[in-house]
């Protein structure tokens, strides 16, 4: 492996004029992500972005690497050839609640099945951007939009719960507010082998501002985030005094130091453990925090390596391949 | 004995009697003894549709011959009816004096029920006009095999060989190759090798000391061009002639599909191959099949989408996508019987309006279209090789029928006879590079992920001229329409001109395309043979046409387009060359005959 | 004062400058006021593209008149620019001699640079042939309001309202219906109504004390029809006309969608009015969308799917089921510039092919076009009467220019001037009953879920004539082909002749189609006052045609299409009528300006 | 309500012929659904079935009832059209795994998600059997087919984890082989008001033959399967000697009266519990018995309904719609 150059984040950044509205969560992603794209380890040239439709679907273009703008839900479609011709690239794929649930749901369990080594990055605003605010599956029931509005009737879905119940090997949450964050998650998802999901929440200020506002906003999030860590106990709040504690299949908020609750008695966060992960998964606001961070991670075989072994492993065992013997293979005769 | 210089046969039996096995090695025998052969497996639609039944009755047609055998024939002059269902689904379509050989083991009253009989089959059908050859082929395949250690259901799959084995007689073909392929195919179990070459031998005995077959027949040696010959049925010579064409380019072939009959056969075969860098991927769906390959085609491989109708019904939008990325990308559509589910396993050619306009906006792309099972090979290899060369999706229309048929193909000589395959790969000049830049021919470069420098996103908005970044510039549109439409013409000059058989001039033009070449090839002949002056066009090339095809039209009375729709190509070709041509249409599932043709060419004629 | 017959002008600024309720604002009142109207929006392709910046630009046409008005004119003759980026995306459109008025307030440097001017706007841009007019007018909308209580950011938002207070000066036009609009849409912030109301008549005192606006005009009241009038847009009249069919149907409205640009105004138009027993299904995508709105027709509603370009392709293999169960269903495409994601916000005709064909199989569908944004009422009603009448998926093609664009309506007496609708349920002899029975139109009858003794199953594969059971038989197939096409042609004789404007016979028949009308219509009679022999033959019923159609092209010398594509229609006349008709064609994403087609008409014309 | 008359299965046999391969498991599924339909109370007429393609899908054909054979995967969006137009509907889909899970995956989940009151039989025969035998996304990794002659790189989904992750209300598992239990199955299904998922395991004697063997062939079926019941601790094996325990987040195989363990320790059925349900729909041979009954039941609301009552509530509120008003609703004027 010859050495990487040393990027800085102008490296990353592309010639095209950033076009989201003042004040949009996607831009501090797209900041977050260019950072992240210097420590990746990886070659300018081998990294793809690739995207849907949809505002957070912009984004190859702000991106100084390869990159396709697809068409609406088929990024992760579109991402799993990329990979399986050349798994020497980094895949990103950037996709949102409309995107990667709507019309896009199918394609992302699937890739998430087959584990191909890629990353995603759902910007989770919770509403169709794009074609100006219409509810998406992530909506909470009863919102108020262009196409609902005596409010909506769907109940929405729960990336992470959907995702581990896809068979993901790993799953991320994070936020536009902490970049830092943002951030070290993309670097996570990089460095693991198999399909990363990240969910980001994001703001969009024009169709549905603060609606992560618990989660996101510096003042309260810290009592309504849980930032989870393989092998440390679940304990937020302002104080660092609140934790989660786990009896039987229930979760339970608890303050540390109240009714004799110590930290030992908290539930300590294993990454590995799918049960767990689903659990985590669907604690939400304003009962419980929401998890933040890695919720699920292991691994296991992914598709894009696999595929390729299998034309090595035939290459092996039959020959490589010769057109001609094949021609001739069979029964022939001579005229 | 008696020579033939052709004749028609067909297997007909329950799905589970194994009749296209029978078909294809009476097939395969007769290609290995010099025939010149053409095959039409004529599937039930339902896997096992209940035993007995019409429903479930599997056809395999056979036409062998002396002579250029084009099609497997109008009306077969042997059928093999292993039930009464196989007897009612056929016996009207046999030529009148023809043979017909009967399982009586399976004439019993139950199965005249479930093949809709009211009655005695042999009563109810007026068989006067046919030789009909009794025999109990079951029990006297059982009897033949009695001293073997199998069980009686065994044995009784057998006679499958059995019938084959008087057919064989009647015919003096050659036991040898037949049991050479039971010895491959069964190997591994000595006791079915013995069991299938003992009814094979039995039946065949059976028939030299029958006295209801007054005859035998020999079908001399074809004379065809000499070389090395193999059977080849359209699916496999499709999918060869792609990793042929990857092998030239010197890429790796991708393959994104998702099952759908009656293209799931290039799947399979492609995935037998992965010693030739071939990748297939089973996508979650048509749209994912696509999408796959267009992320392939984006990473540097040659890279293929294979379907039917309804699949690629759903792959409009991607096709429109790769379009305007302007990157290679093959789209295979063996069509079907259509609308909707429509008939899966019967053949048709009304996708083909579907495949040059089934996208939104302005969107142009090369289509091509096999002419027979052993076209197909040079048909998908020049789908890749246009792909390749002018940047742009290519959709190469097959169908039912000759994709599952088979016939005698001539190998080529694959150092010589295939085209070069130019791959667009940019210069190394990365700083002056733009990713829309064009050629005279208006076709961009081909730049790749992991290639330094020539960093660049694609999308499917509109492109600037050039750079090809997003622009919404009204005359730019303009502009890019255009030159997506001259891109895709322009790959005229790299097509062959039309040939025509017959004279260049004359009363009636009959035009053709795609997979119904065999049928009016024949009938053309004949009718240049009565001395009518008739032509034949038959397109392989649909989008652009060769460049000589408006000048062809000019030289002929009237013009004929013989299609398996209601009239697709002639909507085009009348739209762009407002010949007012006629149509002979049918949509039966069913390809051409010749005879109906012929008949429908005279009338034009007058 | 000076009278005039009609004016054109142009409302231009930042996405977030308000212009479209500007615009929206001058022509309703100019309607309110008796003149004829038309508008065109012109958004840009993003949300909210970065301020400043050309591609952020928002644009407003309006045309109005004291005659009949058809398109939003060609060239506007005042330009209200906002800022540099307004000035510069605009100017070379305006008509020479025609007035700009600047918010100079925006002429900073910075936003300059971020229109890409490269130095002084006013210096680079030659302004000598326009008048010029330069306010401040954010400055001054922020005095205007100083003693209200209001942010400075708020106050500076009302300055769109103060340049519509001189537009209003300039042109005459009352005060009255803004400022009830105000009050309507502010109520019940009074802040805002006053800061509004102030910035209106703030600037229309300011432009009456301007000695720079040298001339106020008054456009007369136009003398069109006695009625009741209201504005009303593309998208809107389609939403309505669907809710009256259902109505006088007797019938519940099912949509099934997923949002699309330009067509997502449908979904969110028919939302509101669920009193109207009408069912809005946001579905996960836009095959869900059609497979649920298949689904509500099964089960008995007037069922609708609506789309544009890239949502039609997804759902082409849902349209041929539709077709084959002949199950009542209106598909809507509200085209957009194209081909793949193409220019969402801009307008197009390219999908006239993909609507005909975009299908595997012989998927004939019925076509029909709305003709301006006052006629789709009428065409959305017109596609759900034929859909109920002939039990099939009828495609409704508008497009983003008439979808968006509003003009004056004359109100339909609903009692009178609407076409009955006749359902077709079956009588109660379910005994007797079969699914695919037909009447002389080939049109079966409509069971559904709940009727007692009708239970029946539907399927996409090959139907038995009158049973609808499944069948493979080879001339069944080819019958209900032909029957399932002859249904759709019989259509012909439930829709109205094909009138034409103009003489019967002449020189050049022009041929439009769907949302060019206006320009079509103005172009035509142009030339006809000018003495040429040019008749127009627009079509809002594409497939079928009506009757008349082939001898219309009869008595014309020479026919030319025209339309917003590279020929789609052409292709399909020549194809089908053999005229080897020529072609105008623009795909620029724009609608049509009458003078180039008065241009190419004449140039036609020799 | 009028008195439903009361059916023989033979009621609810159409005059189609059924084809299917002799010994395919879908016999027996139709004839315990027909049988099933003569005891939930609704009215033939009021009875929809709808399936996809696939050999399962042929279904509908053999129903006396309505019936649409539809497009391949979308049978759930074709069931939200007609339950939305008509609750009154008792509505059945019928699917495969490759019907269901890969190209229809994604209205799979979206109504699971919307939670539309109707019932779905799953036949996973962990093949596509109407195109002859390719992998499909439940097959197990490796498996040799038409189109993995070299076996399948895969991951297989698991439709019950996936089913919970997309926030279904109801899933059971039952099986092709236990006629009985599949109509108690499908008599649950319909009385439960949401999405009802049932999993069959169902075989496919041509191209997968014995794929379920383990859990579906009475001789090893009981000590392979749990069948579950609400409240009930999970006990199972031949001898009813065998239980599930749970500690933690991790289940275990516990035999009573071997190391102290009493019927006391075992886990009790929650079927209300998501999180149980979730852990249980991930158990497995061989280690594992698989978990066959109701896994997971809750209520919750369901779109049909909803879509309904807002017409109505809008009706209510706003008056039933009048055209006439609506046409001179805002600005008009007159000439
Ligand atoms: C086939 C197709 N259907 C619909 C659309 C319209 N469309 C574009 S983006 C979008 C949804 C965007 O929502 P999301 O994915 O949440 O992205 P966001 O804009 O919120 O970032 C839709 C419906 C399209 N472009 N193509
Ligand atoms: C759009 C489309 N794509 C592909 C097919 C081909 N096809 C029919 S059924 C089927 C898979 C069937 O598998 P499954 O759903 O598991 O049903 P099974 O036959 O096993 O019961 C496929 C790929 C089709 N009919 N339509
Ligand atoms: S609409 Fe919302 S998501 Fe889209 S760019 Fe604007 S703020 Fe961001
Ligand atoms: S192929 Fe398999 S699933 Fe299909 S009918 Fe036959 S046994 Fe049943
Ligand atoms: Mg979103
Ligand atoms: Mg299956």
């Amino acid at each position: 492996m010859t050495e990487n150059p040393t990027y800085k984040k102008k490296d990353f950044v592309s010639d095209q004029e950033v076009r989201w509205c003042p004040g949009c969560g996607d831009y501090a992603i797209l900041s977050a992500v260019q950072l992240a794209m210097t420590k990746i380890g990886k070659k300018k040239e081998d990294i793809v972005f690739v995207s849907g439709i949809g505002c957070s679907s912009r984004f190859p273009y702000y991106m100084n690497t390869y990159g396709l703008h697809t068409i609406h839900g088929r990024a992760p479609a579109f991402a799993s050839g990329i990979k399986s011709t050349n798994p020497n690239l980094s895949v990103w794929i950037i996709t949102g609640d409309g995107d990667g649930l709507s019309i896009g749901g199918n394609h992302l369990i699937h890739v998430l099945r087959r584990n191909i080594d890629c990353n995603i990055i759902l910007f989770n605003n919770e509403i169709y951007g794009l074609t100006k605010g219409q509810y998406s599956p992530t909506s909470k029931q009863g919102l108020v939009t262009k196409s609902t509005p005596y409010g909506s009737l769907d109940r929405a879905f729960t990336p992470a719960k959907l995702a581990i119940g896809a068979g993901a090997t790993f799953f991320a949450r994070t936020m536009d507010t902490d970049p830092k964050h943002m951030q070290e998650t993309a670097l996570a998802a990089e460095q693991h082998k198999g399909t990363s999901l990240i969910e980001a929440y994001q703001n969009c200020v024009i169709f549905n501002d603060a609606v992560h506002d618990l989660y996101t906003n510096r003042k309260t999030r810290d009592d309504h985030c849980v930032f989870i860590e393989h092998g440390q106990p679940l304990i937020f709040g302002k104080d660092k005094n609140k934790g989660i504690k786990l009896t039987g299949s229930k979760l339970e908020v608890v303050t540390i130091g109240e009714n004799g609750v110590t930290e030992a008695d908290l539930l300590v966060h294993d990454q590995t453990d799918e049960r767990l992960a689903f659990m985590l998964a669907g604690m939400k606001g304003p009962e419980f925090p929401v998890a933040v961070g890695v919720l699920y991670k292991v691994d296991d075989v992914h598709y894009d390596e696999q595929i390729c072994a299998q034309v090595e492993e035939v290459k092996a065992k039959k020959g490589a391949g010769d057109m001609t013997k094949l021609l001739h293979s069979g029964d022939t005769w001579e005229i | 004995m008696q020579e033939l210089d052709s004749v028609v046969i067909r297997f007909s039996g329950d799905s589970g009697d194994g009749m296209q096995l029978t078909g294809t090695q009476f097939s395969n025998t007769s290609a290995l003894m010099g025939n010149d052969i053409a095959t039409f497996p004529d599937f039930p639609a339902e896997i096992r549709a209940p035993a007995g039944t019409v429903a479930g009755v599997s056809g395999f047609q056979v036409h062998i011959g002396a002579s250029e055998i084009n099609t497997p024939g109008d009306e077969p002059q042997v059928l093999v009816a292993m039930n009464p269902a196989a007897l009612k689904a056929n016996l009207q379509s046999v030529k009148k004096g023809g043979t017909v050989i009967l399982n009586m083991d399976a004439f019993t009253e139950n199965n005249a029920q479930k093949a809709g009989y009211d009655g005695d089959p042999l009563q109810i059908e007026n068989l006067d006009d046919y030789l009909v050859i009794k025999a109990n082929i079951t029990t006297q395949t059982t009897e033949a095999l009695k001293d073997l250690d199998l069980d009686n259901k065994s044995k009784a799959r057998c006679k499958n060989f059995y019938a084959l084995g008087m057919t064989y007689f009647m015919f003096n073909r050659e036991l040898d190759p037949t049991i050479n392929w039971i010895n491959q195919k069964f190997g591994k179990k000595p006791i079915l090798v013995e069991a299938n070459t003992t009814a094979l031998k039995a039946g065949r005995n059976f028939a030299e000391t029958l006295e209801a077959i007054p005859n035998t027949f020999v079908v001399p040696k074809a004379k065809i061009e000499k070389g090395t010959y193999r059977t080849i049925n359209g699916n496999t010579g499709t999918a060869w002639g792609f990793i042929q064409a990857a092998q030239v380019a010197g890429l790796d072939l991708f393959l994104g599909s998702y099952p759908i009959t009656p293209a799931s056969d290039i799947l399979h075969e492609l995935s037998k191959h992965k010693n030739f860098g071939v990748k297939t991927f089973q996508a979650e769906d048509e749209i994912a099949g696509i999408c796959t390959a267009i992320g392939a085609s984006y990473a540097g491989a040659l890279a293929l989408t294979t379907s039917s109708g309804p699949g690629i019904a759903l792959k409009g939008e991607a096709m429109g996508l790769a379009m305007i990325y302007e990157l290679p990308l093959v789209i295979v559509n063996v069509q079907r019987g259509g609308p909707s589910t429509g008939l899966p396993t019967k053949t048709e050619q009304s996708d083909l309006l579907q495949c040059m306009y089934g996208r939104n906006g302005e969107s142009p792309m090369i289509v091509v279209a096999a002419s027979r099972p052993a076209d197909c090979f040079e048909m998908a290899y020049e789908a890749s090789r246009l792909a390749l060369e002018h940047m742009t999706p290519v959709v190469l229309l097959t169908d039912g029928y000759i994709a599952n048929g088979a016939e005698p193909w001539k190998l080529p000589d694959l150092s010589k006879e295939m085209n070069k395959i130019n791959v667009k790969k940019p210069t190394n000049d990365a700083a002056n590079w733009l990713a829309y830049q064009r050629d005279e021919n208006q076709v961009r470069t081909w730049a790749i992920p992991g290639m330094e420098g020539f960093e660049h996103r694609l999308g499917g908005l509109e492109k600037a001229l050039n750079t090809g970044n997003v622009s919404y510039d009204p005359n730019n549109h303009e502009t890019m329409c255009h030159i997506r439409e001259e891109k895709v013409q322009k790959a005229a000059n790299n097509i062959p001109l039309q040939e025509i058989e017959g004279e260049d001039s004359g009363d009636l033009l009959v035009v053709s395309w795609g997979g119904t070449y065999g049928a009016t090839h024949m009938a053309v002949k004949e009718l240049q043979k009565e001395g009518h002056k008739v032509s034949l066009m038959h397109l392989k090339y649909i989008n652009p046409m060769p460049r000589n095809v408006e000048d062809i039209f000019k030289n002929f009375k009237k013009v004929i387009v013989a299609e398996l729709n209601l009239g697709q190509m002639r909507q085009i070709l009348n739209g762009k060359y407002n010949l007012g041509a006629k149509g002979y249409n049918k949509v039966q599932g069913l390809p051409f005959k010749i005879s109906e043709l012929v008949e429908a060419f005279k009338q034009e004629l007058g």
